[in-house]
């Protein structure tokens, strides 16, 4: 049985089926969320038995300039599907997000990733420190205003 | 009256005999036991995921061969299958069973080095490590045959593979075949059964499979954890749909499990490619693409094989110029290390090296 | 005026001894000539041992060379066989580095600590007849005694280093010389009991049959503790590269580094010295009147290439079932040995407590049993929870996660 | 019994022991080396470089310097460009070969040497100069004509099959003469070479004979003129 990829539209109306609201938007591959609900839509999705997304494969974050999406790819290994979700926070300085570290210990190295390469902080997570970079380095080197 | 002892913090790392490059623990010891572990990375930065938004996209696979420096064929593999999720091409079946089939040897010779490493960090002086040389040495030949490098191969392209295979490639091949199995018979043979081997890692470290997969665990060290699950299968790309082999699972967990795991997988690709050989059929090896590709703005795709570590995967996202806007790399080595509290703290000095070897880091691949 | 040495003396035995003596004697007063010949020996005993180990340190990296299908050094004089010239050269135009914050007397102490047991240990072994130093009657137990210099000088090591991995070495060495050393010593007892003499020269004498023969299961731990004792593979925890980068001596460069290279390659060098003249028989073979010193060569290099053979093959244990291996398996089967060997002695010897070399081949059949016995038996009881299963891959079932649920 | 697997691995070291070493010692033996290796010293034919400067934009670390000039001849066929800086950073070099695979023209190949250190980083940088002078050993990468497939000269990226072609010589560039820039181009020789003028002929127009051994006259006017 090949991977089933969920459709943005199909993770929209699941997400806003148990929190109405939280699900912004969606294309064919993937929904956003309200950044703010990151956590609560992570601890859903895993624990909700019809999705059971128990394996978080990457946390990833793109600098649009004037936003940041944190895109969160999921599998579920027992119903062999796939998903995407993404949420797009705004702003350049003091970003946070909720950390999914409670939800899926493998987010640890890759948000702590995040915040030192893009600068998103995660709140939540105990161990928030630079993970390549030494502490004290100035900057976000994989922002785009980074040269 | 008990005496007063204090814990000792050590850093293993960055120089150190068997931290497979520049990795740094600092680890609290209590006498020989682990109290603590605090891994520490960066050492080999390189920014590729920053140095990939600069260059175009067929530049980037060059790029890919410094991740994880010993299966490069594998990262290219990545790469080029997110580039062309994010085209919208296929590459021509011939292209698609020599990726497969490179792909495979790179694994070999892969699993020949972690296993090496394995049993040298369990303190066999370098011989099952140099057995294993010895086969990857005449791997590394058939790459240099086929795009004239050994290590950074930089074979494949969006599209295919840069050229086909010369004439004496495949001859070469099947004398390796020939002569790999009896080699890696040796090999089984030393270590499979070794009752030092078996004592020092047998129930040690143990990664139950849900702890696995909440620390998004794959790869080798996944299914040594009993967990099901190899992308070639679940995910077939290029040409796995095609061939037949078996997925091996530990039932323990421990490192014994991860090291026979590895072993078990060398035979399985050996299987793949054998049956590569006899499918494969003549035709075109590369799509017309033109050199400088432009995949549509807004684009984006995430591509990933089962390497040799793990799940590498490469999400990038495509603004419409001839250089990824993104390039994220899920990298294995890296996320395979969430584990490393578990795997080490309350076991010994003598355990945490071949627990790390065992899951088989490329510090290449974790600092990227 | 000429000087005679009594005959009872302990150096009485040693050939060149007495011949640089008395040829001395002729034109010096008596003490200077005891002195001479004394130094004399001494300085042929101290580059035999580190030539010894030059030579070994070169076999050994050619013959481990040759385990791990490479070749080894070749490049330094025919074979390369200058290489340990090479190196110690090399070695000692090194800048000579001292950690800070290192026990200053102590760190430079070591070296010298190390080697010097080994030459004393040299000191009674015969290499061909009446060639030892000193044929002295306690010889098995002055060479168990000096040996055991040795730890104090691997504590000294890995104390004063100030390093961290040093100090895990010296830690686990002694423990591990201290816990080799009982079955080592009750495995030497039977030898002792057979040939009825601790005297080295009297045991060759008494190998009729060879003991490795006569008592495999004392041989077997002789060899197994012996190697331990060494730092060899599979006990080398103390210096285990791939755990604790070099042990003890993690601190230790340029010519220090060179001595403590030395004393661990002449130390296996003595130690095979030894292993050959109590169970292989030492000197004794075919016209050893005159070929005894090639035998005694060729029996110490098989025993070397043993070790080496061990080292390329195996795997290191942990430190635990380092100590497990030595006082669960190792003590219980040097215990059933002495027993054996005691039974035996007491019943076959003749009249005059002199075996005969039926009565040699009589316990060498009955041990050879005791033997194979003992080692699956014992074997068998430090198993621990270790189990053999045959496992195939298994076949993919899709859903493939059926292995999920924790039993 | 227990401890058997243990007398089993001795016995594969002792069989071990008895066999030829696998290692190659090196500067006496050679580990062979295949067509296809990616090497040090570039080999460039300026007779065929337009000096469109392709392999300079396409090398991912930016290490090749093209200055070029008018040259003032061969105006009735477009320009000829004269090439007067063409530098390869070595010491920077990955040697992953996306230069010669940009190159349009069969230009530039990768050599196959493998053994040009210096104690300069000064001395690590091929100059026009070096790169004139030197034998020209191409490698075969990228370039599978010199592998000698029929069916590699149709299209310029379709690279050749195993069935398609069947090679007609063995080109080994460790060994053998020097190439000349007419043997290893894709295309003829003369077509080229007024393709490369700029001068768009047509298919089955007559191509003049300008002489089969000697340099094209424009590279000698360059030449003359640079002087």
């Amino acid at each position: 049985m090949p991977m089933r990829p969920l459709s943005g539209e199909e993770l929209a109306k699941a997400v806003n089926q148990e929190y109405p609201g939280v699900a912004v938007d969606y294309d064919e591959v993937s929904a956003w969320i309200r950044p703010n609900r990151i956590h609560a839509v992570a601890a859903f999705l895993k624990d909700s038995p019809a999705h059971d997304f128990q394996f978080l494969n990457s946390v990833s974050a793109v600098d649009y300039v004037e936003y940041f999406d944190l895109v969160y790819h999921l599998t579920s290994l027992r119903q062999q599907s796939s998903a995407v979700f993404k949420a797009r926070i705004y702003g350049r300085e003091d970003l946070r997000a909720p950390s999914v570290y409670s939800v899926w210990r493998g987010a640890d190295f890759q948000e702590r990733e995040i915040w030192d390469l893009m600068g998103i902080h995660f709140e939540g997570h105990p161990n928030m420190k630079r993970i390549m970079l030494w502490e004290g380095f100035e900057g976000h080197p994989l922002r785009k205003d980074f040269l | 009256m008990t005496i007063r002892t204090e814990p000792m913090t050590v850093n293993v790392g960055p120089q150190h005999p068997s931290t497979h490059g520049v990795f740094r623990v600092r680890i609290t010891f209590d006498g020989e036991d682990i109290v603590e572990v605090e891994p520490v990375f960066g050492y080999l930065h390189r920014g590729t995921e920053k140095l990939a938004e600069e260059r175009n996209y067929v530049q980037v696979v060059t790029l890919t061969d410094r991740l994880d420096y010993t299966s490069s064929m594998i990262n290219n593999q990545a790469y080029c299958l997110a580039v062309e999720k994010l085209l919208g091409v296929e590459p021509p079946p011939r292209a698609r069973y020599l990726r497969t089939l490179t792909a495979e040897l790179q694994r070999i010779a892969s699993h020949l080095i972690a296993v090496g490493f394995f049993v040298q960090e369990l303190g066999a002086f370098g011989t099952p490590l140099m057995y294993g040389f010895r086969s990857r040495e005449r791997i590394l030949e058939l790459f240099e045959m086929l795009c004239g490098a050994r290590i950074t191969v930089s074979y494949m392209r969006p599209g295919g593979v840069f050229a086909d295979a010369p004439r004496d490639f495949w001859p070469a091949l099947n004398r390796f075949l020939e002569d790999f199995e009896d080699e890696f018979a040796e090999m089984e043979q030393l270590l499979l059964e070794n009752e030092i081997l078996m004592i020092r890692t047998r129930g040690v470290s143990p990664i139950p499979p849900e702890v696995a997969i909440n620390n998004s665990v794959s790869g080798p060290v996944l299914r040594a954890s009993g967990v099901n699950w190899d992308w070639r299968k679940q995910e077939p790309y290029d040409a796995y749909d095609q061939v037949e082999f078996d997925v091996p699972i530990g039932s323990n967990w421990d490192n014994y499990d991860r090291f026979w795991v590895r072993i078990q997988e060398v035979r399985q690709s050996i299987r793949i490619i054998k049956q590569c050989i006899a499918q494969i059929e003549p035709g075109p090896v590369r799509l017309d693409l033109p050199l400088v590709l432009r995949p549509e703005a807004g684009r984006e795709a995430y591509g990933r094989v089962e390497a040799s570590k793990g799940e590498l995967g490469f999400y990038l996202v495509s603004d419409g110029g001839i250089s990824p806007y993104r390039c994220k790399i899920r990298s294995p080595s890296l996320i395979n290390l969430t584990v490393i509290e578990r795997l080490l703290v309350g076991w010994k000095l003598a355990d945490m090296i071949v627990s790390l070897g065992s899951i088989d880091i490329n510090m290449g691949e974790v600092d990227r | 005026m000429s000087c005679q040495l009594a005959s009872d003396s302990i150096l009485y035995a040693n050939g060149i001894y007495r011949l640089v003596y008395e040829i001395v004697g002729v034109v010096l007063p008596c003490w200077v000539a005891y002195a001479i010949a004394g130094l004399v020996f001494a300085f042929i005993l101290v580059n035999a041992v580190l030539l010894g180990a030059a030579v070994i340190t070169w076999g050994e990296r050619r013959v481990l060379g040759r385990f791990q299908n490479r070749v080894g050094p070749n490049r330094w004089g025919p074979f390369g066989l200058f290489q340990p010239v090479a190196d110690l050269v090399k070695l000692l135009t090194k800048e000579d580095l001292r950690p800070e914050g290192s026990d200053r007397v102590v760190f430079s102490l070591v070296p010298v600590l190390m080697v010097a047991p080994l030459i004393l240990m040299t000191a009674v072994v015969p290499f061909a007849k009446n060639t030892a130093l000193a044929s002295l009657n306690v010889g098995v137990l002055f060479i168990l005694a000096v040996s055991s210099i040795t730890s104090v000088a691997i504590f000294m090591a890995g104390w004063s280093s100030n390093n961290r991995y040093a100090m895990f070495g010296a830690a686990r060495a002694v423990a591990v010389l201290i816990s080799y050393e009982i079955p080592v010593v009750l495995s030497l007892l039977g030898v002792v009991m057979v040939a009825a003499s601790m005297s080295l020269g009297t045991i060759v004498a008494a190998q009729a049959l060879p003991f490795f023969l006569v008592q495999p299961l004392a041989f077997f731990v002789f060899m197994a503790g012996m190697s331990a004792e060494l730092n060899r593979s599979p006990f080398d925890v103390a210096e285990a590269e791939s755990e604790i980068i070099a042990g003890y001596h993690t601190e230790y460069s340029g010519v220090r580094f060179a001595l403590i290279q030395a004393a661990e390659f002449g130390g296996v060098g003595v130690v095979a010295a030894i292993a050959a003249t109590l169970f292989l028989g030492g000197w004794s073979g075919p016209w050893s009147e005159y070929l005894g010193w090639l035998w005694f060569l060729i029996k110490t290099g098989i025993i070397v290439f043993l070790f080496i053979w061990f080292r390329a093959t195996y795997p290191r244990l942990r430190i635990d079932q380092i100590m497990a291996f030595s006082w669960k398996f190792l003590l219980p089967l040097a215990m059933v040995n002495l027993v054996v060997v005691t039974l035996e002695v007491f019943l076959l010897r003749g009249d005059e407590g002199v075996l005969t070399h039926t009565d040699l081949a009589i316990m060498a059949a009955i041990n050879l049993a005791v033997t194979a016995i003992s080692i699956a038996v014992f074997g068998n009881l430090i198993k621990d929870r270790v189990t053999f299963r045959t496992r195939q891959p298994q076949q993919v079932v899709v859903p493939g996660v059926s292995t999920i649920e924790v039993s | 019994m227990y401890g058997l697997a243990m007398v089993k691995g001795l016995m594969v070291t002792l069989k071990n022991l008895t066999r030829k070493p696998f290692t190659i010692q090196y500067p006496e033996e050679r580990a062979k080396q295949h067509p296809r290796f990616r090497g040090e010293e570039f080999v460039w034919y300026e007779e065929r470089c337009t000096g469109c400067a392709s392999c300079a934009k396409y090398c991912p670390l930016g290490i090749i310097k093209i200055e070029t000039s008018p040259s003032g001849s061969m105006i009735p066929q477009g320009e000829k460009y004269r090439l007067e800086v063409f530098d390869i950073e070595l010491q920077r070099c990955m040697f992953c070969g996306l230069c010669v695979e940009a190159c349009p023209y069969d230009a530039l190949f990768m050599g196959s040497g493998f053994e040009q250190g210096q104690y300069s980083r000064k001395n690590m940088v091929i100059t026009i100069d070096q790169l004139r002078n030197a034998e020209k050993h191409p490698s075969t990468w990228f370039r599978p004509q010199l592998e000698g497939y029929e069916g590699g000269t149709d299209s310029f990226r379709r690279t050749p099959t195993i069935a398609q072609g069947e090679s007609r010589f063995s080109y080994d560039p460790r060994g053998g003469p020097p190439l000349g820039w007419r043997e290893v181009g894709r295309e003829s020789w003369r077509w080229h070479q007024r393709e490369k003028a700029g001068m768009r002929l047509e298919q089955g127009e007559a191509v003049p004979d300008t002489g089969r051994d000697e340099l094209p006259q424009s590279a000698r006017d360059s030449d003359a003129a640079a002087d």
